[in-house]
């Protein structure tokens, strides 16, 4: 196994190839990078507005009666 | 009934948050071999593999292209058979499967097709031709599309999970349908100028890092599937105790700021 | 097909077969529905028996609507059980739809045909024509039963969905907020036939906001499911 | 209830009838069909030896398309006066009820198109021996693409505004018979056997005449409720 | 009553967010519009030479297609839910609020579909030269094709099922916008001024601005009176 | 263009000019409109002053609709005059329309958008976020502002296009069977808030079959016309 290339420049051309190369694997990469980047994030803000709701009810983890009843609370106070 | 106990692994398995749990402790080692086996068959492939004799560099496209098709198309079986699951035994888990098998799905496909028609270029001096197994791919991607813009166009979350497998469902049963006729077309109009195939059997240099790099896509199909679903676990399960707490443990901060 | 698209219900029917000694019509246990993981109203146990007319009642928003649609089986329950003459509806499944007539919030008439047309097509085949002229006049809708129904004010509209109720062989009537629309004359035309059907040993059940003039008329009062509360 | 009328020929002649008080639209997929047709010597080229080229596919796809529109309303104003309700209750298996309307959707489209097709044929200067296989081709595929796209519209039913949404869901199952619809016409045309796509869509037709309907059931049941 | 709420923008907007609510649906006109173009060469021919010939004038009567559907729902459920006659009694000009839904309309179906067709032309095999004389050409055309076939959407409003029946009111009068349209692409093709014909699809835009929106309103009216 | 697309009346206005020293808001005078060459009710004069509430009755199919639409300017009239303030509402049709609100069977909110955004966009653009939000809850539509409508049970849905009243700068209501669909404690609210609208100098004209339990309320019988009966 040896590496193809003389320098990395030339492996950025790839002999005139390069752009088609380059673009193939950058848009890869990146739609990759966003398939786990997305759900990531998701997880993030659900956690997170899950906690604000939490704090909202008053803080209380009733782990005994998960359903428990919410008197609608004002939804302006949230944005703390 | 004795059948009672052996369906306790099914019953189980359906638990959001056994899911969870489970796949929490898988995840660290599957990061590790994801990255390592793309890394590896990335830099192995655009580096070090041989360069062929007819198409030179433009090649290498290949160690993503090969790879992106081929769990393009698992994908759609995976998520046809989720949904059949939560059809026919009503488990929640698994439409949460099928929901998030299409957006990954679809971008696979996308995958192919752009990596597919970059290679066209230097190779057939075309971005686009209407080959069997490209048109194939084209409507596969279609199907796809429609799965996704069916779930978002509900407002119910049910109607939206039931559809969109109903949908899956049909295109399952039209996926080898469309394959044959495509196939059949191309071959009627047209003699096979180009082959997709150019080389039946590849050179072992070549091969094996095509071999890395396709164990890396399905590495990290797992991978992506497993974060998109325990996403949407999350949201879903959002009034359940185990999340609540899951949710404070994350922001302690914030739940504790009430009481002051 | 039926079993690939419906839950058997969970309870088996062993209860069921229980109260049939009572022999009551309709029997409703702990009824519950669920949308998008959250209950609509709570538990809901009612029992209907022949000659009687049952008034749902509750707020805007109660789940009446719900309801009527989860006993005509147009919805399936989350869990609890409906049974009829004793057995679960999800197994006599025909005979229960053959036995009941259901008009809802939209009345399922077609715009494009005439009052007569739309009741031949909603009546059983056995029908006369004269019987529905019949219907249709005793409704207030001479005169107007060759005209198609996009040219009949609103009232005469859900007249022309009524006037099913003079043809109809159901023994049980599910009927959503009948009176929408309906000027008073109207109301105590229709509230006479409730009582002739509950009478000759048919059921009634309807929701409705206005007070019925009938003295027979029991009630039932649904409420919303403390989740629901939560959830907003 | 609803006696005779949840069966099959109930809802066919129900629909026959509806389409019968509306006849300036149910022509209209003909006029479609036909208006379309002159869109493309518009478009492309009013050339007869390079129509004569492209009048298989042509045909073909605007006879999809007419299908196609045509769909849409096959169960929305069902669902909307209520009458899908209705249907979901009558004492019968849903599929009948099913198959009955999309007969009749196949009788006012489907058959109309292929009655009218030798006509676009001339327009497009189509060889005269594509003509009879044009015409058991477009019977056949239009039977399938009726009830293809009935799964859409069931699955679409109650998102009130669907039309091109359904478009996107039925095109790319619409594409094998179009294939080897424009397949056998071209065949024929040829001077090759077209008896072998036709074959092939009468076996397409027969898959779908036993799997849609279950189909479209199961969507009606499952996602008009909410 | 109904304030700012009865003017041009306010249209534009509470149309734009409905689109956005519906974003699954309001990306359909570019996929049917990919979706179409696929089954061109799926019905006639792979061939990428015969493909090019074809690409000017399949592309336009895809565009064509594409809005004519979207169109139908223009006014319909408007109609159907009432506030087509809120709008009736808005204190203002009525052309106002028509001219708001109509460019609503454009930016969710003309705008896109010009900016997508890049694409279609790599697909369909179109020569480089045509690209830029067809976005251009699309961009004006779609926004006429838009105002046309408001004015059928709204004479077709009130028949409560008028897809195929709009469309047959309307084709006719996209001919002229289609010729035009495919030809400064041919023209551009073959080396030729397209400016031209461009000049005329931004006249037929000018006249129709200008004349559309007051049919529109008088057809709204006028159906409405019944 | 209103001139094109509207018939100027036909009765020229000194008579509405005539009556401008009684100042009435509304002065309706032998009003009649003709469907297919057939007179639809008996001519019809009524006026209607400020702190009027009117309740039009009439059987089904009497006109009532076909009134509220031609006094809202949705349709022409065959003969006959409306006039505001004194003037013809041809004449001063814009002023006219700014001053009045209609709600008719159909209400004209979007499914597909939700409460809060349907009231916003049918109220008058001063409208702040705080008032639309206090007029959804006032008819208990708390915690229902941000669902699309179609999610809505049928009351529930009509709640949201009488919420409009709360918002509305109008000066005349016409409301069209709007206790359609409506709980008790929903049509006792919405009582009051005519009331209010009539004690603040505004008018309400409504139809509706129930009886209502203001004492304030004038009453208006519209009957068919005799030639309809002819016809049928
Ligand atoms: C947009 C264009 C293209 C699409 C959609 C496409 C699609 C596909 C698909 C779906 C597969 C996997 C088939 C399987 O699972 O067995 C595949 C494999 C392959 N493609 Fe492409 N392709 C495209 C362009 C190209 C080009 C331009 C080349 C090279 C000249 C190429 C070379 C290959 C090779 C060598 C394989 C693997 C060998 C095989 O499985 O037969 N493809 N392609
Ligand atoms: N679009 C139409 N075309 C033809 N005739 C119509 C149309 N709409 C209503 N009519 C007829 O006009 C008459 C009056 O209708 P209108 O809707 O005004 O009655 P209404 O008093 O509002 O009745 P309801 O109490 O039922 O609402 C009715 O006899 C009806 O049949
Ligand atoms: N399609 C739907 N999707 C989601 N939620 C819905 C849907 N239909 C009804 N709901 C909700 O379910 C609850 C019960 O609705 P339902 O229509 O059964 O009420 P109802 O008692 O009939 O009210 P009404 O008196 O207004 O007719 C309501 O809170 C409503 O918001
Ligand atoms: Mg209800
Ligand atoms: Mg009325």
């Amino acid at each position: 196994m040896t590496f193809q290339f003389n320098s990395l420049q030339e492996m950025w051309a790839m002999a005139g190839h390069g752009p088609y190369v380059w673009t193939a694997v950058l848009v890869s990469v990146a739609v990759l990078c966003w398939l786990l980047a997305k759900p990531i994030m998701q997880h993030r803000q659900a956690l997170k507005s899950i906690a604000r709701n939490l704090q909202r009810d008053g803080g209380q983890l009733d782990k005994e009666q998960p359903k428990k009843k919410n008197q609608s609370t004002p939804v302006s106070e949230d944005n703390k | 009934m004795a059948s009672g106990r052996s369906w306790n692994w099914f019953h189980r398995m359906g638990s959001p948050r056994w899911f969870y749990e489970t796949t929490g402790r898988w995840l660290p080692w599957l990061w590790v071999l994801t990255l390592a086996l793309m890394i590896t068959g990335l830099v192995w492939g655009l580096a070090f593999a041989p360069q062929d004799a007819k198409q030179g560099n433009s090649f290498r496209i290949i160690y993503l292209h090969v790879p992106a098709s081929f769990l393009a198309l698992a994908g759609y079986y995976i998520m046809a058979i989720a949904g059949a699951v939560g059809l026919i035994w009503k488990m929640k888990l698994s439409y949460m499967v099928m929901k998030s098998a299409a957006p990954i799905g679809a971008a696979l496909t996308f995958l192919a097709l752009f990596t597919g028609a970059v290679w066209g270029k230097p190779t057939w001096g075309t971005y686009w031709v209407w080959d069997a197994r490209i048109t194939s791919m084209l409507i596969l991607l279609f199907l796809y599309l429609g799965v996704l813009a069916l779930q978002y166009a509900f407002h119910s979350r049910e109607a939206g999970n039931k559809a969109s497998a109903i949908l899956a469902l049909v295109g399952t049963v039209n996926i080898p349908i469309i394959y044959k006729s495509v196939d059949w077309w191309y071959t009627l109009h047209q003699p096979a100028t180009i082959k997709l195939t150019s080389a039946p059997s590849m050179h072992p240099d070549m091969f094996q890092p095509l071999l890395v790099m396709i164990l890396a896509l399905y590495s990290f199909y797992a991978l992506a599937l497993i974060l998109f679903t325990r996403a949407e676990i999350l949201q879903r399960e959002s009034k359940t105790g185990w999340v609540r707490e899951l949710a404070q443990q994350a922001h302690p901060a914030q739940s504790a700021g009430v009481t002051k | 097909m039926p079993i690939l698209w419906h839950n058997v219900p969970r309870k088996n029917n062993q209860i069921a077969e229980k109260s049939l000694p009572t022999e009551s019509l309709l029997t409703v246990d702990e009824l519950a529905y669920e949308r998008d993981d959250c209950n609509v109203f709570n538990p809901i146990n009612l029992v209907v028996e022949a000659g009687d007319i049952l008034q749902i009642e509750g707020a805007n928003g109660a789940g009446k609507t719900t309801l009527m649609r989860l006993l005509t089986s147009a919805l399936q329950q989350t869990s609890g059980s409906i049974a009829y003459q004793g057995q679960s509806i999800a197994q006599c499944r025909y005979e229960y739809l053959a036995d009941i007539l259901y008009i809802g919030h939209q009345s399922g008439t077609k715009m494009g045909l005439s009052p007569a047309e739309n009741l031949r097509w909603m009546s059983p085949a056995s029908t006369s024509k004269a019987d529905i002229t019949h219907a249709l006049e005793n409704l207030g809708l001479a005169g107007y039963t060759d005209v198609p129904c996009y040219s009949l004010s609103a009232g005469q509209h859900r007249r022309v969905a009524l006037a099913r109720l003079a043809t109809s062989q159901a023994k049980i009537w599910y009927l959503d907020e009948p009176f929408t629309a309906i000027d008073k004359q109207g109301v105590k035309a229709i509230e006479k036939q409730l009582q002739n059907h509950a009478e000759q040993g048919g059921a009634v059940v309807l929701s409705t906001h206005q007070d019925l003039a009938l003295d027979t008329v029991r009630k039932y009062s649904i409420e919303a499911h403390a989740d629901r509360g939560a959830l907003q | 209830m609803m006696g005779a009328s949840g069966g099959f020929s109930a809802y066919v002649r129900r629909d026959l009838l509806l389409a019968y008080r509306r006849r300036g639209e149910a022509a209209s997929p003909i006029i479609f069909f036909l208006l379309v047709s002159t869109l493309i010597p518009l478009g492309v080229s009013p050339d007869s030896a390079r129509l004569a080229e492209l009048a298989p596919g042509i045909i073909w796809v605007m006879a999809l398309l007419a299908t196609l529109l045509s769909t849409e309303s096959l169960f929305a104003s069902d669902y909307q006066d209520g009458s899908l309700e209705q249907m979901l209750i009558t004492p019968q298996l849903l599929v009948l009820p099913v198959l009955g309307k999309v007969t009749a959707h196949w009788l006012v489209t489907g058959l109309p198109l292929t009655l009218v097709s030798p006509v676009i044929g001339v327009m497009l200067s189509l060889p005269t021996a594509g003509t009879v296989p044009m015409m058991a081709s477009l019977a056949l595929g239009t039977a399938c693409l009726s009830l293809i796209g009935a799964v859409g519209a069931a699955l679409t039913v109650s998102l009130r505004k669907g039309g091109l949404l359904l478009s996107v869901l039925v095109i790319p199952l619409y594409m094998p018979v179009i294939i080897f619809g424009s397949a056998s016409v071209q065949s024929a045309i040829d001077g090759l056997n077209w008896f072998g796509p036709l074959a092939v869509l009468g076996a397409m037709l027969s898959a779908a005449i036993v799997l849609c309907p279950l189909a479209i059931a199961g969507a009606l049941r499952l996602v008009s409720n909410n």
